[in-house]
């Protein structure tokens, strides 16, 4: 076990993964002797030299692009887009491509060795982009894979499941918690399960639904619930797509409330699914609508961030109004 | 840290110098001339009677292959065709000169790699009647054709998409130190999509054993190349890009073959990229859905009729005395034979059964995708006659 | 009036927009001299000269950035992409400039006079690149306007209405009705209003609610269930962004059932948007969980076309089991 | 329809010729020696004193803006800054040759350009500070100006997109009669991306009078030029896509004067576009979020300050006889304070009202952003501690 930061367990995942597989390869804009502009790749090019971990030209497309074919071709491409949203330029290379690539070749081809990490999310003063939580977009997209922790531990244990398992797989790095989260991390190599959501804590009353850097958001929020006396069940959604429906229907069957956070613009963000699904899975269990809790549809604005987002005591007011119902 | 230069090799100037046409011209290689006699001076390259051969009648059976899948779609027996008519050098001659162990990654007009490389009338024709015994599983439109053990990467659609994939598939074989490497075809329309400007210069700075192999066949569907670009064609962009290039005609098989082989030795020996652009036309319609008599006049196509690559390599092998006019109508006919006693066995061959909907959509089948099947399936039992391609299959 | 089919009404309203404005201009791929691979741009180069109908390079992204330039300097520019599903290359441009051009610059600049047409759907033997519905991801995108016609009438009056939209929108045509829907269509020049729905049949026992092509199959399975005794509403929602709730909440607070269908794969398909925003507001009304009938989470598959789409027995099903619950 | 011919001006040739290096060199226009001493044999362009200070000054006062925009960020005053210092030349001289008229869309590091515009520096502040005194209205990071009086369009962050919309908004231009161009700045990083060659691409089939101008300084962030690209620098693209192309010394203000004026007279002679290489150095930090000592040497450094630009024009002046020693530092010093004293006021001015947050995503509010607003402004009367920006203001 050793004190890290969601930085340093990504960067110890990173260097584990390559240490036991030769085919792990890295990069990215600014990826190689720099490290990466927030310095998740620091040290890699100088361990497992400029073949393996190597800067790419300015080209988000084109990174996508490359690693798709050297996915294809049998190896498991590590790559970096700067900032989320910055993928863009790469939808279509992600959407049409690697999304289909097994399906349209009939699982003769795939790519599922592919990983692609970027950072997400607000809370950094960064403003339209440097700031967007682009999930939604991809969750409409079979044969992605989609991955966001919320610590240092659940960094690295979905980082290393997310380089190994044979779909590719979008792996968002809330970078609010860069730096901000710490925890124990074991230093040997384990994986966590993608697919599968983590309850955070148990509770009778109501469910609250969130990822990444929104967990610490919806705990916040429980606190200042619990002082009214109201237990709050918390989940940890981990994989956006394929998304733990079972998980969060057996937890709304027994608290009979469900609340989703997250940071993206309400329309068409993942909680609109969430709620579609278990609206229908759970109907006769509901005592109260499913709320959601979101960013507003908006751009993500600069000066308006903090009432721009969905914070405790937003939560905290939607739980109120669900118990109360 | 080693101090950089970027502007160590430039040289100044003090008059205000606008560079027009800053390129040396980049001449075109032709060796055979278009009646199929060799030029004086050129230096053919080493070509046995048995591979001249082959190169021809893989590039004949794909004329007669191109023909009858126009009239099976006209018939209404397949959905979509895509010929690839006086075009059949650029794509043959190319894989002539390769390694079955190169990848090929290709657009969609280059069955003649594909048929080159072994690829059977039976598995054109399943691609192409999506039916079950295509390992593509019928998913796709048809001549979108892959096979991994042909090592030629399933076609996919959009345009331009398999550039930078190429760099990156070439990457890996040089990582993996594979004596291999990618070649990647498109066309000159495809040539102007973000991926290609992506691809090439990543391949250039990534060193990447990569052929780009671009046929510049004049058209993108309507769109004729002096809509497409102003500069002198997708040759003069490779140098730009810091990557070796030649300018091959795409009507020449002999000077393709040259080519390729030369881009091929270049890009194992130097670990880098290689651009050709192989001048060409293309006589077919972009694709059965498409009819060129609304943008191009009839004269024009007759031009380049006279230029055909097939009839140019028959008369070259004719002056080699290695082409035998009866054997080759002979084969020409038997090509014709198998290719409609194929056609007929595949249209009936079904499709795969319904569980296929879902597989491969992930190495396994989600929670969700298994939900979405077992509705399906109990739906399928209810409604026989709407599914009548599934139903009989549905336990 | 006259008959016309879809592609005809289209080029229409081209026509009408092109002659009252002479800042509309219209481009992209084979748009010019050939009219288009679906000749829906026929005769306007011939019309309104090469400087006003014109095809581009072969480059979504190309297209669509030139289009937002043009439309900052004040023209009208309608831009074709040749298949929806060859947008995505242009999703940088759409998502990160379209959108927030006038939001990041304060409402100093914008690119309201943008529209974009693209074909969508299946149902035409278009496998994965000629088939999808693309409508979901663009709907999570503040700034941009969403719109789909059902028939010739609405493509010309909801067309006119997009290009003169201060707005930026995206125009989906439904392609397999290009030729198959015919109506009578005023040769005047007429708008519908953006942002709202269309009821096209009343009723009283569920709501059914739709757009473009799906509207004919939701009309099957209504006169499917009408056998049955049932009489289901019919809403179009025509705009999916931004949408007209309203409508559907008076329907669905008549009715007490909701059955959403589109051809794009359900999960985070524009039907779970309305089902959670449905869920909240109509929470106490719904006499059953709001049902999705939407395609496969799988890419297109050209074989199992029929089996993956969303069709009127399919539908009907799903009435009967939201009758039945 | 008259007979097209795509390979009209090409040569053959019968020999397998590799083009390895095809391009006439492009060499780099200098006026003035880094000392600011004229070449011989230079031809100056028409710079009246009058000018030629005004290029100066807004250079330095350039310089002093970014130094103090640095500190100020260190302390803690605004959230990012992104410095010029070295490159001043590019912008600033680039911008003296245009008209005002002619629409400015820049990449990030052009401030320079916008001075000498006449952006004041309380606009700068204002925007630095996402202050209510901003018509952008705070809603981007520092450094995203954009000033439609000064026909600047609005900066947005993500690279390389402006070039195309560069080439749409010329398009616009040319076709509504203006007698005016766009220019484009961009860096050498942003000329990878994608939208760069669809961009310059379409400006030349298209025909579009825009000014492409890169700012070639070494580097992308942390990324050295020569991991960016193989070629001869962004300059030898120009020419494979037909684009009339200079490369000049970015850090001479004459020689960058000299081409630009020449490249706009071309734009709108000739109703095309002209591609423009500024060979220069970043000498900051790519921003106030880098540290440069990972990647590069100060010694690299030090060369690149011996050139820096503004103490070139200086001395230029000086031998014109045009530059008062005295009244410079007095510029210096008035513009030092200005700056202090604008931020100062700046920083006091509150953001705007939270009925912004909903404005300008459309034309009008939709109904969906006035129901965000109304749950907003009570939540926030609910919490005004929560938000003290804007808890003052809300009704
Ligand atoms: C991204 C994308 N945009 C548009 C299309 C539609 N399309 C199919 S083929 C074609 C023309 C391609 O021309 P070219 O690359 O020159 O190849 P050729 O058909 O001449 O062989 C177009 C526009 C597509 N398949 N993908
Ligand atoms: C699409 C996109 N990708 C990545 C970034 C992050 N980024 C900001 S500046 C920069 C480097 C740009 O280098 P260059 O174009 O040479 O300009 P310079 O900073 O040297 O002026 C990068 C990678 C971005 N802003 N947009
Ligand atoms: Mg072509
Ligand atoms: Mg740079």
């Amino acid at each position: 076990m050793a004190k890290m930061n969601l930085l340093q367990a990504i960067n110890n995942a990173l260097i584990t993964a390559m240490t036991a597989e030769e085919k792990v390869m890295v990069f990215g804009e600014d990826v190689g002797h720099f490290g990466g502009v927030f310095r998740a790749t620091s040290h890699l090019q100088e361990k497992f030299g400029k073949g393996r971990c190597f800067n790419t030209p300015l080209t988000e497309q084109g990174i996508i692009g490359f690693a798709n074919g050297l996915a294809s071709q049998g190896a498991y491409p590590v790559a970096e887009i700067q900032f989320g949203d910055y993928i863009f330029p790469a939808f279509d290379q992600i959407v049409n491509e690697t999304a289909k690539w097994r399906y349209r070749s009939g699982g003769q081809f795939d790519v599922g060795g592919l990983t692609i990490r970027t950072p997400y999310g607000g809370g950094i003063s960064g403003g339209h982009y440097h700031s967007q939580s682009p999930e939604a977009f991809f969750a409409h997209c079979a044969g992605l894979k989609v991955v966001i922790p919320r610590d240092p531990y659940q960094a690295k244990g979905l980082l290393l499941a997310s380089i190994r398992d044979k779909n590719p797989v979008l792996f968002l790095e809330p970078k609010r918690l860069y730096r901000a989260s710490i925890a124990d991390v074991p230093e040997e190599d384990y994986e966590l399960p993608l697919g599968k959501a983590d309850l955070v804590q148990e509770g009778t009353d109501i469910t609250l639904l969130g990822w990444g850097a929104q967990i610490e958001i919806l705990q916040k929020a429980a606190e200042m619930a619990l002082d009214d006396g109201v237990s709050c069940e918390i989940i940890d959604l981990r994989s956006i797509l394929p998304w733990d429906a079972e998980a969060v229907i057996n937890s709304v069957m027994k608290t009979g409330r469900l609340l989703i956070n997250h940071e993206a613009p309400l329309t068409g963000g993942f909680a609109s699914e969430i709620a579609a699904t278990i609206q229908e899975k759970c109907f006769l269990y509901l005592e109260a609508p499913i709320t959601r809790v979101c960013g507003l549809d908006t751009p993500y604005p600069l000066a308006h961030e903090t009432e721009y987002m969905p914070d405790e005591t937003k939560t905290y007011e939607a739980i109120k109004r669900s118990l109360h119902y | 840290m080693e101090d950089r230069n970027h502007l160590g090799k430039i040289k100044t100037t003090n008059r205000v110098e606008v560079i027009g046409n800053g390129l040396i011209d980049i001449p075109m290689l032709q060796l055979l001339k278009p009646d199929g006699s060799e030029h004086e001076s050129a230096q053919l390259p080493e070509l046995d009677k048995t591979l001249a051969l082959k190169i021809h009648d893989t590039m004949e059976y794909i004329r007669i292959l191109d023909e009858r899948m126009v009239a099976a779609q006209r018939q209404g027996r397949i959905s979509f065709y895509l010929a690839s008519t006086g075009e059949e050098a650029a794509a043959v001659a190319s894989a002539a000169a390769l390694s079955p162990n190169d990848m090929i990654m290709s657009q969609y007009r280059e069955q003649g790699a594909l048929a080159f490389r072994g690829y059977t009338t039976d598995q054109f024709m399943n691609q192409m009647f999506s039916n079950k015994a295509d390992p593509n599983k019928g998913r796709q439109m048809p001549i979108h054709y892959g096979d991994k053990a042909l090592n030629f990467m399933t076609i996919s659609s959009p345009l331009g998409t398999q550039i930078p994939q190429a760099s990156g598939y070439a990457y890996g074989q040089k990582m993996a130190g594979n004596e291999a490497i990618t070649i990647c075809y498109f066309g000159e329309g495809a040539a102007s999509e973000g991926d290609f400007h992506a691809g090439v210069n990543m391949a250039a700075v990534l060193n990447c054993p990569v052929i780009f192999f671009c046929r510049n066949n004049g058209y993108a569907i309507s769109t004729p190349s002096e809509e497409q670009f102003a500069g002198d064609g997708i040759a003069s962009r490779g140098i730009g890009y810091g990557v070796k290039t030649i300018r091959v005609d795409g009507n020449d098989p002999l000077a393709v073959f040259a080519a390729t082989q030369e881009a091929r030795r270049i890009a194992l020996a130097e670990m880098c990229p290689v651009l050709i652009e192989a001048m060409t036309y293309r006589l077919a319609a972009h694709s059965t859905s498409d009819d060129p008599t609304g943008y191009r006049s009839r004269d024009e196509e007759d031009k380049w009729r006279a230029k055909d690559p097939i009839a140019r390599m028959a008369n070259w092998l004719t002056h080699k005395g290695w082409f035998d006019e009866k054997q080759n109508k002979a084969k020409v006919d038997q090509a014709r034979q198998d290719v409609l006693a194929a056609l007929k066995v595949s249209e009936t061959i079904p499709i795969c059964g319904i569980e296929e909907i879902v597989e491969d959509v992930y190495d396994s089948v989600p929670w969700h995708l298994q939900d979405q099947l077992t509705s399906l399936k109990a739906h399928i039992k209810q409604y026989p006659k709407k599914y009548p391609k599934t139903s009989g299959s549905v336990r």
